[in-house]
């Protein structure tokens, strides 16, 4: 399909579906059914089959012509980790149930994969899900878990069978959120507010249609999900847009602060951030062309140490302001802003951006093993039932 | 320059046990975190043990008006200690800088301080710099019938503090006020670091005590004491951050390895270690070369912009070897977190010693 | 800003294997390091293969002049690999800095320089900066009759040069003229870069032909240039040390183990790799925004500011991660760490692009 | 013995030795005779077994007194590493017959341990020696060894039975280096000097009487040497001494290169400087209570580090005269000034700081396991027979 026959296509549902009179959630599973959605997903499954690069342009139309949106930044998850992976592993009945309800919003999705002893060492997961008749009984803790008490499900990975190594002995679940052996709580944070959540599995039931990929074939599924997680390197970014803008900011609107070595250090930051929008660029146009590497960790390591160190200078700069916080109060923030709130919060919150996703211990290792091809670490885990492994 | 003492005599290391064995019973970390939430019951509990029982709040005052007649180097030592337990008491603003201001004055303040009786705070802000003009210092005027007007934002140890020592400016001469919390505005200020929480103080026209008419030296030399001291509690900080991630990263398992035996976090591990030894030897020295009044500004000034830094990096490096955990509020990470960047700020970041450094070391700046 | 192509055309890529190709025929690195130790005879060799075999003197020449019409993407390609190989051949001072100064003079000098016919030096200190005042960028003086005198320190090129490009400096406006070298002082240097060795430049009253009368645009514009490209240089150098320590760490063994598999050293490695990525990216784009004309300036102190110590950063960590090895003559590790001190320090070093930077972008400095 | 006993003891050695009168070598040999050579020696060897806090005080009255000294600069590797390691495991008739040529000087001494192959795993020498009949016989290649085209004596590690493992099938040697199948080439150093050199060993023998402890327990005897080298953490220093005090006089002498980003790094390194003076004086306070442990790691580590930013940085600021060097020419320098010649030499030679005697990586890894006690890394050489390993 060229791109002009994708225009016409627009255009048409356009004609057909005004979203000006149109009901918001009627547009929008009209707009999965053309096929509109995702374009580069399946006929049938919300997209075409076209090129993933054809995308900005139908959303910039939809956008152009007033549509409503599918509000994509409450559930990224969904929209970025569980619909590629359950088109990836699903079945079809999985895939009919799932993705619609998925893309238009409708059902909010969260991850339940790191617990406890498990967080950079995914594959270690404790919680068990035993086969009870077309079923599994699940039991466990999960944390990390960002929107769990908004969610309608959860992808999910378990261990099916403790005799295999660890690797081995994992499953993959779509679990229902509202299911009674659910309790989802609070994580408190340093910022004060409870962002993630820690899940408390009891006893949940999650029937076998509801199992995404094999039996034993977790790990696998699972490091499908976090791929897209990985990789995922952001849109086109403006200069001195994220961090850099607002510390540039408080420079230019705090002269009388302003000390020799703060400007040499925040200069030497404004280079780092400009080198790591134009290597995002120029990941970005190598993307285009080819398959997401491993060269995206680069760029997520960057962006920590940049955004920690700017944040950081930040306080410093401020002086007397940065001993004041706004608030300690126990919130759970609908949207989460790096660059939100005041100075305070954004040092404290950056302190994240080094271990959410990746810690950057693990992106060293990807890069150095994946990459640059140097030897994986010694392992002694890998060929031990997990059972006998100790915890 | 002789070569100073930087190993802790007898009585040193008997004083840091009794405080140490002091805050272990009673500074719970659970209990400093409630201070974030608004609970400050631990405060006053353990300031009244280590101040009264102890008796460390006249640990500098000198023995004729009833203290302990200690010097420097003894403060470091409980700075050090409360350092390492982020404990929430006026120690620092009260017993050093506050008692130091004080120690030319002759003033009866120095025995009620030398008791616990009374904890005094100086009212310039956390922040301030040691080469801060007079018109920072003081930003408190005085009329002719000894009558504070001003306001002073930022003060740490005012919430403790029964007495407010005001520096005030009047022409050109700073002068130092004694004032009844009581009398005085105390506004708290939600803080960054809640366990040394910071307080806006409102004058207006309130009636004070003249304790020092000529008070600038008095002042500054609190101001430097506090600084060198400062440093003692970071380096305090940061030991107990190196020793918390070790000792957690040799239980920690991943991979099917203790975490502690991956390479590159020994290797961090080992520089970390050795930005401690140093931030220790250099805290040691600040406070021996004031205690012998031995090229203080200097090793203040060394001392300051070494630790202050480190600090900081101890506890960041601590929450980011923590993995997640060190991200969660129930962990006691974020305190160290909180105390470190705040004290980098205290009486002046690294570049700012840096900067009063170079004209210290005749390491001239670019010519103008 | 629109999105500069920051990938590399067909025509670039074939550009790079070709001058890859003759370069790892030709600029075998035992020959490089005769340079320290006189034998020069390498330059002038591989110079001609690559300026008239290969056509690259005349790259940014204008086709009406005989040369390849090409612009800055094609001749950072170049650098690129040349900063790879170490080669000790005066591309960036002739086919670059000087070409690009000639570029608005429409001078017969284009024609020779597009042939290989003759190689020209702009007189300035390799460590020149960019917003030098224009008594720095010109020392000498021009009388009336055109005959110039004055000294000039640490040129690069001027060595395998056959025309000296003089600018001039004379009232307030400064001019360019054209002096054959035989009629010039040319005193080698002895340079921490030998593959690029300086020569100082003596002029005493030597007739010379005008060039060009109001030349500041073009001499500043030839610097700019010559910055920019110097990046895509440094990005050659650190990308061949990084694969060059990558390669040794897979195959040296101890400890029973292969080295590069420390998890310290392959953690050292992954930054330094972000960093070379980095440093690529910020090459690519300057030499693509002079060529889009497209926010030059900043794009050059960008690239300069970051790639300068990157590669500094690259060959220290080469010759530390080689172990003793690296510090031995014999191993080419030196070679780099030479180039890159020096080109860190060519055109200005990082900090001066950064104090350049924050006029172009608005970040002031401290109010005087 | 108290101080007031040695220094009689100073006072009537040299009331029968007038420094003035008595030839030097004469002198040096008497002195060592007389147990004032290193007093914490036993005697007969040179000592008085006192402790070795007495030895200063000794030193500055023979300084007082116009006493020659035994040029110890020229004997570094003999007075510091041979001569501890032959004390600690030497026989009689070694002590007898090495100790005192080496303190008067008259035999120097050089190291043969690292090899091509065995840098920071000095377990892993090849230099094979085989017993023949009373003697050894010696092959192989050593690397980085100073002073050896002037050294009479060599301490030599060399592997004796490669069907042990790595560690177990070394033995210590003390080696004749005028031994015609001694051949010393010049290295060449990335400064373009030659200050170390290569030693190849073609069948050189070693009588059994000089190997130094027992057939097999080289690795420990060498063991004791290295700690010897790596615990020296140095003489009380002034307040910019070394590298610091060079550039800080650079940086008053050159106003017209200053830039406020040079000033506050140079500042950072003046306080880095001062920090691991201080840590140094601090350490040796302690060492002076008890015995010498691993923190002085952590003292070289520093050393290393500032001394490289420093001379980095005193190129930047110097320049355009920073880009000229002093002369490429080959040379073999009698002694070695890491702050001497010009800015571009001590950029490079400071390279080496981090990488002799113990590089900064067997540093790290020693302070982290010795000192905080972490794990040590997986090996899997240790127990397999040294000829089976991959080399």
């Amino acid at each position: 399909m060229t791109i002009d026959e994708l225009r016409g296509r627009v255009a048409d549902f356009l004609a057909t579906h005004d979203p000006r009179s149109t009901d918001r959630l009627e547009f929008l599973r009209a707009r999965y059914d053309a096929g509109l959605a995702w374009v580069a997903f399946p006929e049938g499954h919300g997209g075409l089959g076209v090129p993933q690069a054809l995308q900005a342009e139908v959303d910039r139309l939809f956008v152009e012509a007033g549509a409503p949106d599918n509000n994509p930044s409450a559930n990224g998850i969904g929209l970025g980790m569980a619909a590629p992976t359950i088109l990836a592993f699903g079945t079809d009945a999985q895939k009919a149930r799932f993705l619609k309800p998925l893309w238009t919003g409708e059902e909010i999705w969260c991850q339940l994969f790191s617990e406890p002893g498990a967080g950079s060492d995914l594959a270690g997961v404790a919680t068990r899900a035993v086969r009870d008749g077309d079923a599994w009984v699940v039991n466990g803790q999960k944390v990390w878990t960002s929107g769990a008490h908004n969610a309608k499900y959860a992808i999910l990975v378990a261990r099916t069978d403790p005799d295999q190594p660890k690797h081995s002995g994992l499953t993959y679940f779509l679990c229902d959120m509202t299911d009674p052996g659910i309790e989802v709580r609070p994580l408190r944070q340093i910022t004060g507010e409870a962002e993630f959540n820690e899940v408390f599995l009891t006893d949940v039931r999650i029937p076998d249609s509801h199992r995404l990929g094999e039996e034993g074939q977790g790990w696998k599924v699972a490091n499908a999900t976090l791929n897209n997680e990985r990789v995922s390197i952001g849109k086109t970014a403006l200069r001195e847009s994220g961090m850099i803008g607002v510390v540039a900011r408080t420079w230019r609107a705090q002269p009388e602060r302003r000390t020799p070595e703060l400007h040499d250090r925040l200069l030497r930051l404004w280079v780092d951030a400009e080198a790591a929008r134009i290597t995002g660029q120029r990941l970005r146009q190598k993307l285009a062309q080819g398959q997401p590497g491993p060269e995206g960790s680069a760029m997520k390591l960057a962006f920590a140490t940049i955004a920690q160190q700017l944040s950081g200078l930040e306080l410093e700069l401020l002086g007397e302001d940065g001993l004041r916080y706004s608030d300690w109060t126990m919130v759970r923030p609908e949207s989460v802003d790096f660059t939100g709130r005041d100075a305070g919060y954004r040092y404290l919150r950056a302190k994240g951006n080094s271990i959410e996703g990746g810690t950057s211990e693990i992106l060293r290792n990807i890069i150095a093993e994946r990459v640059l091809g140097l030897p994986a670490e010694p392992r002694l885990d890998k060929d031990v039932p997990w059972k006998e492994l100790q915890k | 320059m002789s070569d100073l003492n930087l190993l802790p005599t007898d009585v040193e290391d008997d004083l840091r046990a009794t405080v140490r064995d002091l805050l272990v019973d009673h500074c719970e970390l659970s209990a400093v975190a409630a201070v974030y939430d608004g609970d400050r019951s631990l405060v006053e509990r353990l300031w009244k043990a280590l101040s009264v029982d102890l008796g460390l709040a006249g640990l500098l005052v000198p023995e004729e008006h009833g203290g302990a007649g200690a010097s420097t180097r003894e403060a470091a030592v409980v700075l050090d200690e409360l350092g390492r337990h982020v404990a929430p008491v006026p120690f620092l603003t009260s017993a050093v800088v506050a008692t130091t201001a004080l120690l030319d004055s002759d003033h009866a303040l120095l025995g009620r301080l030398a008791t616990g009786d009374c904890t005094v705070a100086m009212t310039v802000p956390l922040s301030i710099e040691l080469d801060a003009p007079g018109r920072e210092l003081a930003s408190v005027t005085a009329d002719d019938g000894g009558r504070l007007t001003g306001r002073v934002t930022s003060v740490a140890g005012a919430l403790e503090a029964d007495v407010l020592l005001v520096p005030t400016v009047d022409a050109d001469r700073l002068a130092l006020y004694a004032v009844p919390v009581e009398q005085a505005g105390v506004e708290p200020v939600v803080s960054l670091d809640m366990t040394r929480q910071l307080a806006d103080i409102t004058l207006d026209g309130i009636a004070a005590e003249l304790v020092l008419a000529d008070a600038e030296a008095a002042v500054r030399r609190a101001l430097e004491v506090g600084a060198a001291l400062l440093a003692s509690e970071q380096a305090g900080v940061a030991g107990r951050c190196l020793e918390t991630t070790v000792a957690y990263l040799k239980e920690r398992r991943q991979f099917g390895r203790v975490v502690g035996g991956f390479q590159a976090l020994k290797h961090r591990l080992a520089d970390l270690y050795a930005g401690v030894e140093s931030a220790r030897s250099v805290a040691v020295s600040a406070a021996a070369a004031l205690a012998a009044d031995e090229d203080g500004s200097v090793a203040t000034a060394v001392a300051q912009a070494y630790c202050s830094d480190l600090a900081v990096h101890a506890a960041e490096e601590a929450v980011q070897l923590h993995g997640g955990i060190g991200m969660t509020w129930e962990h006691p990470a974020h305190l160290y977190l909180k105390r470190a960047k705040a004290d980098q700020i205290a009486f002046g970041t690294a570049g700012a010693h840096r900067a009063r450094l170079a004209g210290l070391v005749d390491l001239p700046p670019v010519r103008a």
